[in-house]
């Protein structure tokens, strides 16, 4: 199958629009992806007709809808490679299903001083704040790996960074600023000799290639739904089996409970354990279909495409006279979302200009202010693309920067 | 449809349930609950020489959780445990076939008439709330019951 | 204005569905409400014009964005008579507004053994357990009101219930379950004599009649948006301003904060500090137009409606043989939530038989099995109540028990 | 549109700015961070007598932020705390207006430029951004300075 770009984005209604007189040129998908009228549909369907709350009733309306977000659940489990659809629970985002981790395994690892939890510098806020505050709570000591001047994971201190002391390991699948892809293969290794659980955020990864879970080798993994043609509101943390059904409730209330008395409470099996109160249904029924559109087109096709439109993006921008790119320079082990500084300008500039033309970048410290005080910058000017993204885009990318400089420089 | 679900031959073992109340001596005994409806059933299991000499169970339920206690006790008591296996296994593919599948009548008996439920996912747990129970108290008597019965 | 129910009706798409050959008669709106053309219709617009991540870019489709999700907050202020909309956080529902406050009331009223929380014996699971389980983490005690045999709250032990000891006091506003609306006034007026916080769980209160938070005197609300005609994976959690101020963050991560170091964070005053992650933007836009939809129609009307619909329906089951109120009998001082048993009939079996006519009410304990166990049944039958509810459903319910008891008694 | 919000009064006072870097002495001071986009201010405030005798600032920052700073400093040093209290109401109201009000040269002077700036919702956080340090760093130099400035 050749992917036919065209036929891609006449699914998504909002890239008609325009935007400052501009056609829209949307460079922001590592920020939140735009939704095809088949998510919205099936979406729509479940709201207009069969619309009812799941696991609590015995009525048709009731039982569809929970068939549905079932449906979506196995779905869901099977696009990761998950061996079982209860591995997979439902939270509103990934950031969300880290927090779940984190506040669960004080008690899971039973952690105290002296314990060691590893992240990296490249994290986003969402997998490094959340560890923050658990060393805070529990006297823990949060260690990280660092980045190189190539904007990689600085695996040369692994054996010492992840050590005996080392209870739990938490980096990004790739990372949401720099682009970089991250090969878990050493890190996981390492963590597991000596006993450590390995949570790989994976927010950027599986919207835009395949991710296999077991193939991986992590113990648990977190991801969004808005980055991968869903809709607001649904993440997923993904953990084995067994680490689920020790770890204690998180969002308690209705749904994760066996019996409850005033005295006290038994809880239900994972996933329903860490599902309170109603979920996200409308939204998972989105995600499940999400998943069919991606496994249709195929992820194998869409990372093609997006490392295609990558090559000819660093192309593009590196010819641009004072752009200077932050991240890994070529195509290899990075994805499409390319970071960059047009010298003197501040990148709130650069995004307001390239605005104005209809080209929408994200510019700030991309929720990875560590990333920019490595790099020595206050902030960054980003361009993330997807499986709608043309090369045409890239030329109006290209053509809005000169004109950044036009005005600035 | 609902005449599927509300046989005559559940309805039958529900306002008439065979073998229903907690005896001694026992082997084993499991408690299991439906958390979303609370409906509940305590098995007890009473083995001897290899055989199920006595599945004695109590609970509060619906029509159909109670009769299919009611039908557990009627195909399994008294049957060995290699025979029982068979039995259990069948019972539970033909809760998760959503329909898909035609009981064998020789080997399930009045469970037959359960074909019905597999239509109502709600209600498939109703009618293996009591075989889950059954599995566990058999494994607490000490003859380890075959098939993997999902409890979700 | 007189309320137009028929019209009304003309804008809940899935009414006109059929159900097991028969128009669906959707008696569970306590469970999950319906959702109006009006609503689906301002998510998909954000979906297919201007979908954007919030509060993150300077881009128009972002800024657009950021603006419909900061109206939303505004209205839903508006709509709770909250003093600023900064007092309103957006969570995924009510169970996580409610978690929001167990999490961090630990740090901010410093529990401890001794200390005690009040809930009562009315409470939805998701407002008992995450109290049981804060109780578990600080050694504090869980005490709670008992419910009077004409489900009502007993108050008579109030003084010796809240006392010096106590340090928050949560507790229903309307039960899910009896219908019963409480009167809040002598809780709190105590509690704050004590020194105690209120929390009330609005989750079936705000959707059915006005709620004015100044006047409650409360400390803080839960609602959540699928029980208003709003989507599902939004809720809300309103406190007072300087309570939200002193708290820490609980679900931590981009957009929580206010600069990130590896070594240590600082945080976002609130709401921010609050809305970790991507934010439900869909779905509090949603919650935005349900609750113009609602203010349209006047909270005051839609509750008259409903009061004239339970006033019909009380008197069509007690005229049912073998049938059995739970909850207050009459009118008055409860709501359109009304759970019953019929004699010698499983709740299970008596749903199942509804369903078949096409009439969808909830069985089980609904999420409050201790009241369940307080009136001696495993699993009640419940039928609730809307805008779009007509007498005709209530006869349709009627005829259907008719039909319940030929089968089974 | 854009030429409304990037008016040549405004790149001018960012790349030539006025009065930028930290001096002493000084009353208070105060350091602003925009969370979203990282920028960040620093602004010393010297009162005598009732006088801002000094506004030294400096900080990392877009087109905007570093104008306003410039733009503020032009207006507020050398005035007299009472003199600067209507400046200061009258660029917040502009700023939070959402492009209705037309701002009074006579009172904002430079500040006029920022009318555009109201019409981009994200931006107005940058034009604000030195005056909230500003107040802050007044009120920690003993003059408290009135309007509220919104914060989020
Ligand atoms: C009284 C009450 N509290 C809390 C909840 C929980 O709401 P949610 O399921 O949206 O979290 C519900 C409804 O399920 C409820 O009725
Ligand atoms: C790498 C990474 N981790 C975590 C997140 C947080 O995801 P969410 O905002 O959906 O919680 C994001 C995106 O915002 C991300 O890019």
């Amino acid at each position: 199958m050749t992917f036919d770009v065209a036929r891609v984005r006449a699914d998504f209604p909002i890239l008609d629009r325009e935007v400052n007189g501009h056609p829209l040129v949307y460079l922001d998908s590592a920020n939140t992806s735009q939704k095809p009228r088949q998510v919205l549909d099936a979406m729509r369907a479940h709201q207009e007709r069969y619309n009812g709350n799941v696991s609590r009733s015995v009525h048709t309306l009731g039982t569809e809808s929970t068939t549905a977000y079932e449906d979506a659940r196995a779905k869901i489990a099977a696009f990761i490679g998950a061996p079982s659809p209860d591995e997979v629970v439902f939270t509103k985002n990934s950031t969300e299903a880290i927090n779940l981790v984190a506040y669960t395994s004080a008690d899971l690892l039973q952690l105290g001083p002296g314990d060691e939890i590893v992240v990296s510098e490249m994290e986003h806020h969402s997998n490094l704040v959340p560890w923050q505050l658990l060393c805070q709570r529990t006297g823990a000591t949060l260690r990280w790996f660092g980045v190189t001047d190539e904007g990689r994971l600085d695996e040369s201190a692994l054996d010492e960074l992840v050590n005996e002391r080392t209870k739990l390991v938490s980096v990004v699948h790739m990372s949401n600023i720099l682009g970089t892809i991250n090969d878990p293969a050493r890190i996981v290794a390492r963590a597991h000799q000596v006993g450590a659980l390995v949570l790989l955020d994976c927010s950027q990864s599986v919207p835009h290639f395949p991710v296999d879970v077991v193939e991986l080798g992590a113990d648990f993994i977190a991801f969004t739904g808005h980055k991968m043609l869903g809709p607001t509101g649904i993440g997923v943390l993904w953990g084995r089996a067994e680490l689920l059904a020790a770890m204690p409730p998180f969002l308690a209330g209705g749904s994760t409970i066996e019996t409850v008395t005033m005295a006290g409470t038994t809880f239900a099996a994972p996933p329903a354990r860490f599902e309170g109160g109603t979920p996200p249904i409308t939204e998972a029924i989105g995600l499940g279909a999400a998943v069919d559109y991606l496994t249709a087109l195929g992820m194998e096709n869409i990372h093609r495409h997006e490392q295609e439109i990558t090559t000819y993006a660093l192309k593009a921008l590196a010819d641009v006279p004072g752009v200077r790119i932050f991240g890994p320079g070529t195509p290899e082990g990075r994805g499409g979302t390319v970071s960059f500084e047009v010298a003197g300008v501040h990148p709130h500039d650069v995004g307001q200009i390239l605005d104005d033309l209809g080209v929408e970048v994200r510019v700030g410290h991309h929720c990875a202010r560590p990333v920019c005080t490595r790099f020595g910058v206050p902030a960054m000017t980003r361009a993330s693309f997807y499986l709608y993204t043309t090369t045409d885009e890239i030329d109006a990318l290209a053509r809005g920067l000169e004109q950044v400089r036009k005005v600035f420089v | 449809m609902i005449d599927q679900l509300y046989q005559d031959i559940i309805l039958d073992h529900y306002k008439h349930p065979h073998g229903k109340g907690l005896r001694a001596p026992y082997g084993g005994e499991a408690h299991h609950v439906n958390p979303t409806c609370g409906d509940e059933v305590t098995i007890r299991v009473a083995v001897d020489g290899g055989t199920l000499t006595d599945i004695s169970y109590d609970g509060m339920g619906c029509s159909i959780s109670q009769a299919s206690a009611s039908v557990l006790h009627e195909l399994l008591q008294g049957r060995t445990v290699e025979e029982a296996a068979p039995v259990q296994e069948a019972f539970v593919a033909l809760m998760q076939s959503r329909g898909q599948i035609e009981p064998d009548e020789e080997v399930l008996g009045d469970g037959v008439a359960f074909a019905g439920v597999a239509r109502y996912p709600a209600r498939v747990k109703c009618a293996l709330l009591p075989w889950m129970a059954f599995k566990d108290a058999a494994a607490r008597a000490g003859v380890g019951a075959s098939p993997e019965v999902k409890s979700s």
